[in-house]
């Protein structure tokens, strides 16, 4: 046991007394971590906008507030697929041949939590979607055995991949829609230019074929963002520029809204939700964390000081978190102590409050340069 | 207090500024103006080019000129380019998206083309991000989160934004 | 005023701390030290293994802790890592430059070598750079100049940096 | 002549009368650079030290602070390598397939000024130093036909390649000894470990041959340091910890000392030379410019806020220059009208002031995060 050498000679130093104890000649040693990801350890993503060539996403422990470790992922990656059992996940990412130029690389590779060390990796078509990552632009299948991953060349297609055979599925063709927002073990919908959402299915080896399309679901006038919230196995909640919320339901023969109303009511005055990742659904208790701001609809991507904390099945605002500084992208974690995660884009701090009293507990601070997506570790699998 | 927290007062205030002096202009009619975007030609500046037209006036460097009003990222006027030229060595990205910006002089709008330049890495001067009838990402005509340079030889790196009159609006 | 002012400022204060509250300690015997620094073996700790020894005192993720005299980099203390452990997912450089530190508990000077933690991208936090004895980088055994990775498998990239007690100087 | 479609767009307009005018439809042009680098252009050197896949080198013109543009060089790339003519230029970097991991390609990219665009390249030996670039890390030879680069794995050797036949002369050990300092067109020296330096040669297709050895040329309790700056075809200025002068003459069988001073003086007052590239030589005027501070010897990296300016040939401080910020790096422009570079590493500021009388000119800001070499426009060949 390498590892415990020092333990081993920290032990024998007290014995000799620490009066006239030496210090002792140390082994250099790699740490490790835990098997699964605590419930309150979160992943940061940073696109580094500066330096985009050195994406990486930061570990913290949001308990402590340690960092506890980090990714590199290339040129704008996009946020980490974490497996639902928070063992291991994959980061897709993009490489030069020569730094910001050259041959171009897509790559999905493999990490285990435990050791954070590159793994196994899957080529990937050229076409990864590059741009600020969104709760859409990839996501993994439930159970974790497919990776699928929005493209944009300006073609749109998805490519998938089989994370159990550790191969390529292949890239397919989506009828001018955008976007992967999983309703089911192997569907997802997609947003398209029009307003309407386009179901997909996976079969069983992870080839996609198409399912039905709604008609349009929102006025193009004021549409709903790719800002989304999931929030359960077959529903998302979309936000539509003047902040009204649309449900829309994926598990029946075409994408069906099923609940509209407002987050800021009949009388706005003003309020609106914005920011890059601007809400956070808490699943267990069905409480939806907003974050909010005043200003017209060209500010629908601005940061905001307040967060309105919703119980979705009433439609209540039920309680306001009063930030320690403006956010961009918010996240919860899915244990029954939430705590809630707070970032704003050129802003190197993680802020972590406690998602039921708002009280602020504790910020990790020199985390680089621009964050964007947080990724609380799932919970409960 | 972070070292960035000076690029964030920064884009804050710019936010501030885009809320407090400006009305939202009339957003584009989506896949129409998406297809009278032209795959622009790419030729050779000299640096002494005159990069504005008679009938404008502002700066150029600074984010509040109001041919800025949807876009989001460096501007290349400040990265050895121009609101019409790409920076030496960069490649222009051939298609983009558009935002309709009202010309405070004349008082008319105008289609906005945002090229990217591409294939060197950020500039990283003069960030700028405003989102004046700007359109979610599955509407990429008007979406200003995408990255651009993808219709490029050069792949996908990000250098800086133009902002090109494509022609009024009305 | 810019967004790395903060940097700076702190790099001058932490310089600043340096020349005020230290001497300067007994420089290494050069080539002597350098045969002496072992290719270090690797091996695997949990998080909690205790990163201090008894006889010492001070914050390891402060420049100021008495074993960073000659560090140059980002404090693997503050990265994931410790002052005698790497990050997950990191290599540590088998081979490096040493430098010599009074423990202000003892009074003794320690050798303490610096290994850097390689194989994924600058940490970025706790930047701390001293040179208590540090040697031009054509004395290498003593330079904190030198991008120490180099000497990894997974190549030159450099993560953070350690300050590992290899024993007493006298 | 395409370029010049907007200015006889232009034309009509004014023609039209602007009363009336409406914007005119406008092409997207890249920008072009004079073929020759002007002499109050410089280049500055951004390792990026937090993201150091994406180093950068930005060229400035300091008369009008305008960002002329920048080249992107990989992981710890070293100085440009300026041909004498300052119309072209090579870029020593380091890539990885994987971005920040997988397979190492040392490279040398060729520029032209005109465009900026990387052009050809020679593939060199994956032993590149990494580390803060110096005056000696690399250096082309007077005449631009080869480039020596100093190579640390920790072996010493250096790699030479031919710039004219675009192609790898090979890699050369060198005898414990480290650095580049040219001394005459197919001569350099090397410092080596116990304070002697080595002589080497180039034979006409560009093998490094060694030549003569010197004894040790300083104490190695108050050594030289790599931060040199030559001040003539043969000689090296170099200075130690305690700001004594060396300078070190190679055109004969060996390194020689010509010259020992001090810049501080009997009584230095705590007074010590410091920072990355802290001194700089106008040849025309034989002036030496030393950026000063106090403090101990560990201090001998820190920046300074004076700029104590000598005549080389009398020995004697002639002027002070108080600069408005501290700085690392400082350089000089070439011509007779010289220019004061100063930046500070971790600060994304270049300043320029009047050499001459030391009158701060202009600042441009927004220079990436880590500056470190600043290498002024050639003059006058």
């Amino acid at each position: 046991m390498p590892g415990l050498r020092p333990l081993t000679l920290v032990a024998a130093l007290l014995l000799a007394g620490s009066a006239t104890a030496q210090l002792v000649p140390e082994e250099l040693v790699v740490e490790s971590l835990p098997e699964k990801l605590p419930p309150h350890w979160v992943w940061v993503n940073d696109v580094a906008f500066f330096n985009m060539s050195d994406g990486r996403a930061y570990l913290i422990d949001a308990d402590t507030g340690r960092f506890m470790g980090m990714v590199s992922g290339g040129y704008s990656h996009l946020k980490l697929g974490i497996d639902r059992r928070g063992d291991r996940f994959v980061v897709p990412g993009t490489y030069y041949s020569r730094g910001t130029r050259g041959e171009r690389t897509d790559v999905l590779t493999f990490y285990a939590t435990k050791n954070l060390e590159p793994g196994s990796e899957i080529i990937l078509p050229p076409k990864k979607y590059s741009g600020l990552p969104f709760v859409g632009t990839s996501n993994l299948t439930d159970d974790g055995r497919f990776m699928i991953i929005y493209n944009f060349t300006p073609e749109q297609s998805v490519t998938v991949a089989d994370l159990e055979r550790k191969a390529l599925v292949g890239e397919f063709e989506t009828p001018g829609c955008a976007l992967i927002y999983p309703v089911g073990p192997r569907r997802f919908m997609m947003q398209c230019g029009d307003g309407s959402m386009q179901l997909a299915n996976l079969t069983a080896d992870g080839r996609v074929t198409l399912g039905g399309v709604s008609k349009p679901l929102w006025d193009l006038d004021n549409p709903a963002t790719e800002r989304a919230v999931r929030i359960s196995e077959s529903r998302w909640m979309f936000f539509t520029f003047d902040s009204d919320v649309i449900v829309v339901d994926g598990s029946g023969d075409q994408p069906k809204v099923v609940e509209k109303w407002s987050l800021v009511g009949p009388k706005p005055d003003g309020w609106r939700l914005g920011g890059l990742q601007p809400s956070a659904y808490h699943a267990a208790t069905g409480t939806l964390y907003a974050v909010m701001h005043q200003g017209g609809r060209e500010t629908r991507k601005d940061p905001g000081q307040q967060v309105w904390v919703f119980d979705v099945r009433t439609r209540k605002k039920i309680r306001q978190i009063d930030l320690a500084s403006p956010a961009t992208s918010i996240a919860v974690s899915e244990d029954a102590k939430p705590l809630l995660y707070a970032a704003q884009f050129g802003v190197p701090s993680l802020h972590v409050y406690d998602a039921l009293n708002g009280q602020k507990l504790r910020s990790i601070d020199q985390l680089g340069q621009t964050l964007t997506y947080i990724q609380p570790a799932p919970v409960g699998q | 207090m972070n070292r960035l927290d000076r690029i964030a007062e920064r884009l804050a205030r710019q936010a501030a500024r885009g809320i407090s002096r400006r009305g939202l202009l009339a957003r584009l009619g989506g896949l129409a103006a998406a297809a009278s975007v032209p795959a622009l030609p790419v030729a050779r500046a000299q640096a002494q080019t005159p990069k504005q037209q008679p009938g404008e006036k502002g700066d150029p460097s600074s984010c509040d000129y109001w041919r800025y009003c949807a876009i989001d990222g460096f501007l290349c006027s400040c990265c050895g380019g121009s609101v019409s030229t790409c920076p030496p060595g960069t490649e222009p990205s051939p298609i983009t998206w558009v935002g309709t910006c009202r010309n405070p002089v004349d008082g008319k709008d105008y289609v906005i083309s945002y090229n990217d330049c591409c294939g060197k890495a950020a500039c990283g001067r003069c960030i700028c991000n405003r989102n004046e009838g700007d359109t979610p990402i599955y509407q990429p005509q008007g979406a200003n989160d995408l990255n651009w340079c993808l219709g490029t030889q050069s792949g996908v790196v990000y250098n800086c934004s133009t902002a090109v009159v494509l022609g009024a609006a009305s």
